[in-house]
């Protein structure tokens, strides 16, 4: 799955790059993705479902970070906060790379750390003082 | 068109004073982010007014490998600011 | 008719760009916190810059890909180096 | 030039390029200086893609800044430190590569699958720096604190188990200096020996004199490292 995944970024990033789809940059572009290296460490289990889910979230974050920025302002958000936002552990290193894109994409979070037994450090800025 | 590049260089002076004042180290990098962003923001800008594509060409990629060097100085830093 | 309306959406994306671009990079130069100044850069240098990116996307359709990959990279970096800067900028805790 | 931009922007734009300049020059911190450096790189990219050279700012973007400020925090990193030998009790651990790995497989195999080599190289890491100072030295190494920090250095303080094996050290350049308790003398309680002459220098105007006696010496490498190198073992 991460192969798939990692190819697919890898020809979009090429096509947009040459904006040629001739056959002969097509074939040109396959060798070239192919043979750059990637790693090969194929030990985390993950599901389609996952994979959906964490690209989905990382859409919607989009119109949610517009949405934030205007919220913010119009109310000044002065406060800040850090809060523990639990994952599943061992999860594979393109899923947690999605899930700190989507949050840290919002204005409103950022994540400071992400830590192997399953968490993410998030911090807030909130409109109100945090108890 | 044209009006927009006079308020882009107003805002980019704001973070080039921000370096100037500031004696913190993190926030000369904020600083720095912000500009190199917005510089190549502007560039692209340029190549739009100019229709010129090889400035657009260059302004994307400086876009996508001119962050890089903002992330390795940080790595830097913080093994620095650890001893 | 189609043309005026392109172009006064076009111009909406980059004014509102800006001015996300101003609102954003205004704290800079305040006596916040590094993490505070990181989010209202993300506001900025991201969402902001996305924006004046559409806007130029509207007006030249024709070189889309370019545009594109400027779209993708500057929300793939930006971000990752929001982390990168977020991550280093802070102490490691003592467990 | 096209007549798209008035003269003004073009000339308000450009200025920002002295400006930075004139900026960088100022920072009196190396690494200060290299986050100003990446801004003059990125406003000199802007100047040239604006007066229509776009391979003059691609080269800018990528040798410039990318390359000159990876380059130049190497260096700064690694030349601006003040590596101080102390007579310190050292007691390392066995940490090799085998050790390593065994201890992997006892905590279970997983942890050892994602990072192979790089737990005891860490392990390493962490002594080096997890390293307390000795308390008799504490009121000499703050002066020495303060003093490195005024001077943007890094104090890397290197325990030794004895005296010898501080002059072998210095002997093979491995430190700038060593730090020593003056046993009998209580007016001045250390007495510090550098080789290097910039540092006798500073640290002549600069540091404390009624906390240590400051020497200098010149030493020269052996004839022949190698064997040197040998005998030693």
């Amino acid at each position: 799955m991460m192969f798939f995944l990692n190819l697919g970024l890898r020809l979009t990033v090429w096509f947009l790059l040459t904006a040629d789809l001739s056959p002969v940059n097509i074939v040109i572009g396959m060798v070239v993705c192919l043979i750059i290296p990637r790693s090969f460490t194929f030990n985390h289990a993950s599901s389609l479902r996952d994979w959906a889910e964490a690209i989905w979230q990382s859409v919607v974050a989009v119109p949610q970070a517009y949405m934030e920025a205007v919220e913010i302002m119009v109310r000044p958000h002065r406060y800040e906060d850090l809060t523990l936002k639990e994952v599943p552990p061992r999860r594979a290193p393109g899923l947690v790379f999605l899930d700190i894109f989507a949050i840290t994409f919002t204005p409103k979070t950022i994540v400071t750390r992400y830590d192997n037994r399953g968490w993410y450090e998030v911090h807030w800025i909130r409109r109100r003082q945090p108890q | 068109m044209n009006w927009i590049l006079g308020p882009m260089l107003l805002i980019l002076l704001i973070p080039i004073y921000e370096t100037f004042q500031d004696k913190d180290i993190w926030q000369k990098m904020l600083a720095f982010a912000s500009v190199s962003t917005k510089t190549s923001i502007m560039i692209l800008v340029i190549s739009v007014l100019r229709d010129d594509w090889m400035i657009g060409l260059v302004g994307v990629l400086i876009l996508s490998v001119g962050n890089a060097s903002l992330m390795l100085l940080a790595q830097v830093l913080k093994r620095v600011n650890e001893l | 008719m189609m043309d005026q309306l392109v172009n006064i959406v076009s111009n909406g994306c980059i004014g509102a760009g800006l001015v996300l671009w101003l609102w954003g990079t205004w704290p800079l130069v305040g006596p916040r916190s590094v993490l505070y100044k990181l989010h209202t850069l993300s506001m900025a240098d991201t969402l902001g810059s996305v924006a004046i990116v559409v806007g130029l996307l509207l007006r030249i359709p024709s070189e889309w890909p370019l545009l594109v990959m400027a779209l993708i990279s500057l929300a793939i970096w930006n971000t990752i180096l929001g982390y990168v800067l977020a991550y280093c900028s802070t102490e490691e805790p003592n467990d | 030039m096209t007549n798209v931009m008035t003269d003004w922007d073009l000339a308000a734009i450009t200025a920002l390029l002295p400006i930075a300049a004139v900026m960088t020059v100022l920072q009196k911190n190396p690494y200060h200086a290299l986050v100003v450096r990446g801004i003059l790189g990125a406003i000199a990219a802007l100047v040239y893609a604006l007066l229509g050279a776009a391979d003059v700012a691609l080269t800018e973007a990528l040798v410039g800044t990318m390359l000159a400020i990876t380059l130049y925090a190497v260096a700064v990193r690694s030349s601006l430190v003040l590596k101080l030998g102390i007579i310190a009790p050292v007691d390392l651990p066995e940490i090799s590569i085998e050790n390593g790995s065994q201890n992997g497989q006892q905590n279970g195999e997983t942890e050892d699958l994602v990072h192979p080599v790089s737990q005891p190289l860490e392990d390493m890491f962490n002594l080096i720096h997890s390293f307390e100072d000795p308390p008799e030295l504490k009121p000499l190494l703050a002066d020495l604190r303060v003093f490195c920090d005024r001077h943007s250095l890094r104090l890397e303080l290197h325990p030794m188990p004895d005296r010898q094996a501080l002059d072998y050290a210095m002997e093979t350049k491995e430190v700038h200096g060593v730090a020593l308790l003056n046993g009998d003398s209580a007016a001045h309680p250390y007495s510090v020996t550098v080789r290097v002459d910039r540092l006798y220098e500073l640290m002549q105007t600069e540091l404390n004199p009624a906390i240590a006696t400051l020497d200098t010496t010149t030493v020269s490498l052996p004839e022949n490292p190698l064997m040197s190198d040998t005998s030693s073992r």
